[in-house]
């Protein structure tokens, strides 16, 4: 069996429409600009969105199972009129915060935290929105024991099944199955330095390039800017960040992100709840790229590069 | 939609496994060693003996097509979308381009890490989905996920149970965050089984790690696992590195896997074919009772009761408002 | 406020009808007898039942959380044709056994088992059979640490919205929540010398009579036969044992509950989900026996003397 | 259903809590030393600083309606049901009949272990039910039961969230197995509750264990448990009975159950109220826009679905076919 040729693969790709204004294909230096931004230590944190965005919010705790993960904040609160369900991963500000929050990297009770606040949102008909920030889940034996793996697939099972809306967003760095685990919603959102990615440059680098040095290569071959992540289906929108990005003002980056999650919570409300179930699950099971060879001939792309609708909701 | 019929005979050795095998005879060209007691065995007698260690119960990975051919009755099994291979979204290089490190797969004879196939396993119809990790470590790129979510709607669609088989590294890092979305593309698969009512029995082979097992390989209806298959999100090399613990040797195999309460029994390769097969048939729906059925359609369900949310409109308006509610029709009376 | 006169109340509980032939003032021997009959070393354990009742039978192991529980035991198996889900708990019939069926005595993960064994019943619309013998939930440290009361409270919740069939049999001793955590089915039925109680005669004795020796007397006080739970409600109907009990003949037991099972699995099937689910919390929100004073005359009782259907499903 | 305005003003010492309460004279007829610090308080002084000690702290039980109260705005409630009392269904006598215990508790002026109210919480009505400790150590029987079930239906009913306090031993045991079935009887309220998308506020207060909190008292939607209650199925003493272990002074307490997941927050009980009405503020669901809502109403739900099946004989055969599938008419064509 003779593998198909894949020289023409590449050409396609350069066909990508480059809809927010960028060039189709980044400088690396830009993708590591962004990854350092999303990765800034005075960036708001989700606790800094929801400050802003609802000052009267409950935070809930505990996984009703065994502990409460501090990787994850979770709670009610009021937005726009309506109890809204805020999931974030948080990083720490300070050393002391960092330790205590792990690093935003949660164990599987920070996954189960998760569910049973969303199961809060199904009962009440509240909204979810997710705030994805995140290096990954915790690496760690206890995490194993207690199921990381099952926590990780039951969070997108959950977030899979919930009849209310639902929008993810990434504030800053998602990476890998810990990231996807929040994010499987009806809209996922990027902030403008934000990164989306399968693992982390530095993780990359390791596995791939066996060398911890390689991490800014890494970052260049996935590219993983929220322009990109828009260009490849994998984000719906991209949020403006203020100016020199949303470390330079918290507020307005939270008054930004504001006008985009308000607006599409609107209209997803308005969309009955089995279309709205139906349509998150067309929404993920149409991403990918592949070919499909025919008897014969050339080879077709399906995927990346098919018609998708504009920005915004 | 391609298929070719394959056509594998497997002598099975049901009932031979008590009397050990001879010890064979070394010859260069194929012998293989046991990397736990090291006895040697030649490749015929490994396949016969499905790639298990005929003296201590080792278990050696097996190729995709061939772990298709070991489930299903008589190794006959109709292979499905051989067609879907590989792209390059992100014209990924690392060490070598991601098209070359395809090309060498395939040239191995695989088209991908996912072998999907029509075939009955105990005389019950099912569709299989097994991963190879010879190809490309088993990870789980677009292919995979296109294949995965296929199967499960397959089985859906046939209403007969889906049976898969876990062997992967995690995500195809080369396809970058497309990857990541497979994860997500296959729970997708799950919840149109659970829809369906349709079962799905996950084995889980040595490796089942990263995002595979932080996917549907955790989340099957009944899930069994091979003897000392490694099953973890993150593997013991990298959990030493990042917490400096030292882990136990036995650290998420199987067995431990099992007490730890994530999977339902640990199974030697040589019964799995026989243990899924009763398993189907337990798990086998009885034909619907004509009444019962009508009744259960009209009462249960969302999925119809959106449906017949959606006929509504063209229903006459006076009686929607009786089935919806609301103020009565100012023109009350027949349309 | 004058404490209304109560001495009439005990009147009308003698007119108790006797459905089952019985004194309804059975003595004090006989519910001892029936407790011990009911713990009687040779009796019929869940496994006893399921090898005969289904001889192809799938037992599911774990929790999906952090272990598996040996005091139950969870499987599916094939049951007059179709798929079943029974969900037991295990006494040990050897001491070695014993301790690694905890006495039958669960932590939370056994429960949590269960739960996840009625989560397949539901997507494969399989019917729960539940098998009840325990002297109660266990008390450990870590027992609570993980949400031995949550576990249980959840695994009601569970059982009230399966949309499938279920039967619960009280087999053996049905003690304290640790019981009714597997006890909330559309119907409850209880083996002739089984008993269900709120606490074993022993821990009531040490509570009530500050004294560890009374438990004959605490058993005569709970008065726990099935055919009083019968009466009160509690149970739907009684299943008759072999002569002498179910430990002389486990197969003949087998065969008396495989017909209450079968014929009643039958009838329940063919109730509407949405019925049938009404009328178990219709079932569970009867229970009780208190008094509603009018504003003024004679007290009216509540509860256990209200007509009742007749015995079987 | 008899109801009893009653009108109780209580000064919360709002703000206050800053100024450690002036060490008072010790007063021999009604005074009371905090078992923590010492201090001594007379009862005028307890029910001002709602039963807590001004120097550190230490939370003492409160009485059902006093409780109540303390929550209700302006101290106003109209309590529900007290007419329902306990019955003695099994004839019960330990080293004392069961009604004689009863009567002793009655004669104390609370009628039964769980007092039910309507009321408003920061100016939001809801329905209140609070446990009480001093009614035969705040155990749960068929009154318990029936009041609680009926306070989730009002809930449900008005569409008000219901607001609980639990205190309790757990099951009552002279009431025996029927005692025992209370417990699922509130889980059915909530289930009531949940149909409703009313919420549920759970306080946890000392001692909240047995049946209660192996039913509705861990399942709450929000729990609140106030400092230093003792939260735990099995208590500290029967465990180290059972097991022989030695328990950390803080086993089980509402600061470990917080860590242990089971709580959202340690909410000391002068923030209390407060708190809830801070938190009904944020769950008050906002009023439906009618399109909305009729669409809701027509595609959401099972019970809906349900309604519409039963009305679905009525509909003309024609469409019926269309809605549920199976042969078209023979005598096709409009009706
Ligand atoms: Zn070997
Ligand atoms: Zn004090």
């Amino acid at each position: 069996m003779k593998p198909p040729h894949m020289g023409d693969i590449g050409g396609r790709f350069r066909r990508f429409r480059s809809r927010l204004g960028g060039s189709a294909e980044p400088e690396a230096d830009d993708v590591w600009k962004a990854i350092q931004l999303a990765r800034h230590a005075e960036r708001p944190y989700p606790l800094d969105y929801i400050a802003r965005l609802m000052p009267d919010f409950e935070e809930l705790h505990g996984d009703r199972l065994q502990g409460d993960d501090h990787a994850i904040v979770a709670g009610i609160g009021r937005y726009h009129g309506r109890p809204t369900v805020v999931i974030g991963q948080q990083k720490g500000r300070d050393a002391e915060e960092r330790v205590f929050r792990n690093f935003a990297m949660s164990g599987p009770g920070g996954y189960r935290k998760a569910m049973r606040v969303m199961e809060l949102a199904e009962k009440l008909r509240a909204p979810v929105v997710t705030l994805i920030d995140t290096p990954g889940a915790f690496a760690g034996a206890q995490a194993e024991i207690n199921g990381q793996g099952g926590a990780i697939a039951q969070s997108m099972q959950t977030m899979m099944r919930l009849r209310v809306p639902s929008i993810a967003v990434i504030v800053g760095e998602g990476s890998s199955g810990g990231a996807l685990a929040l994010g499987v919603a009806d809209r996922v959102v990027m902030l403008e330095n934000s990164t989306y990615s399968v693992i982390s440059p530095e993780g990359a680098s390791a596995i791939l390039w066996r060398d911890a040095g390689k991490a800014q290569l890494a970052a260049a071959a996935f590219k993983p800017t929220a322009a990109n992540c828009y260009r490849w289906g994998v984000a719906d929108a991209v949020v403006p960040e203020p100016e020199g990005g949303a470390h330079t003002d918290h507020d307005e980056a939270a008054r930004l992100l504001d006008g985009y999650l308000s607006r599409t919570l609107r209209n997803l409300i308005a969309i009955p709840d089995a279309d709205r179930v139906r349509q998150r699950r067309d929404r993920f099971r149409r991403l990918g790229a592949y070919r499909e060879l025919p008897t014969g001939g050339t080879a077709i792309v399906v995927g990346v590069d098919d018609p998708r609708p504009a920005p915004g909701s | 939609m391609a298929r070719r019929q394959i056509h594998v005979s497997i002598d099975r050795l049901r009932g031979q496994r008590d009397e050990p095998a001879p010890r064979p005879q070394k010859l260069p060209s194929d012998d293989r060693a046991c990397p736990t007691c090291a006895s040697t065995f030649r490749a015929e007698e490994m396949r016969h003996n499905l790639n298990v260690c005929a003296a201590c119960g080792y278990h050696w990975p097996v190729g995709g097509r061939e772990r298709v051919a070991q489930l299903s009755d008589d190794g006959a099994y109709d292979e499905l979308w051989t067609e879907l291979r590989a792209a390059d979204p992100l014209r990924f290089v690392d060490i070598q381009p991601y098209p070359r490190r395809v090309e060498a797969a395939e040239a191995k004879g695989t088209t991908e890490a996912l072998v999907c196939a029509d075939a009955r396993i105990g005389g019950r119809p099912c569709v299989i989905a097994v991963m190879d990790f010879s190809f490309l470590g088993g990870s789980m790129g677009s292919v995979v996920g296109e294949k995965f979510a296929r199967a499960c709607e397959r089985a859906a669609d046939r209403g007969v149970p889906l049976v898969t088989v876990s062997a992967s590294g995690g995500a195809r890092m080369q396809e970058g965050v497309l990857a990541l979305m497979q994860m997500a593309k296959t729970i997708v698969g799950f919840e149109v089984l659970r829809d369906a009512g349709v079962p799905v029995i996950v084995v889980l082979a040595h490796p089942t790690t990263g995002g595979v097992w932080a996917s549907f390989a955790s989340v099957g209806d009944v899930t069994y696992a091979e003897p000392g298959a490694l099953i973890a999100f993150s593997g013991p090399r990298v959990i030493e590195q990042t917490t400096r613990e030292k882990l136990p040797e036995d650290f998420g195999r199987a067995e431990s896997q099992l007490s730890n309460g994530h999977v339902d029994a640990v199974v030697d390769r040589r019964e799995l074919s026989g243990r899924i097969g009763r398993l189907l048939g337990i798990l086998e729906q009885p034909p619907p009772a004509t009444a019962s059925l009508a009744m259960s359609l009209a009462q249960n369900g969302t999925e119809r009761a959106a449906r017949m949310a959606q006929a509504l409109p063209s229903i006459p308006r006076r009686l929607r408002q009786r089935v919806l509610g609301g103020e009565p029709p100012a023109d009350g009376g027949p349309r």
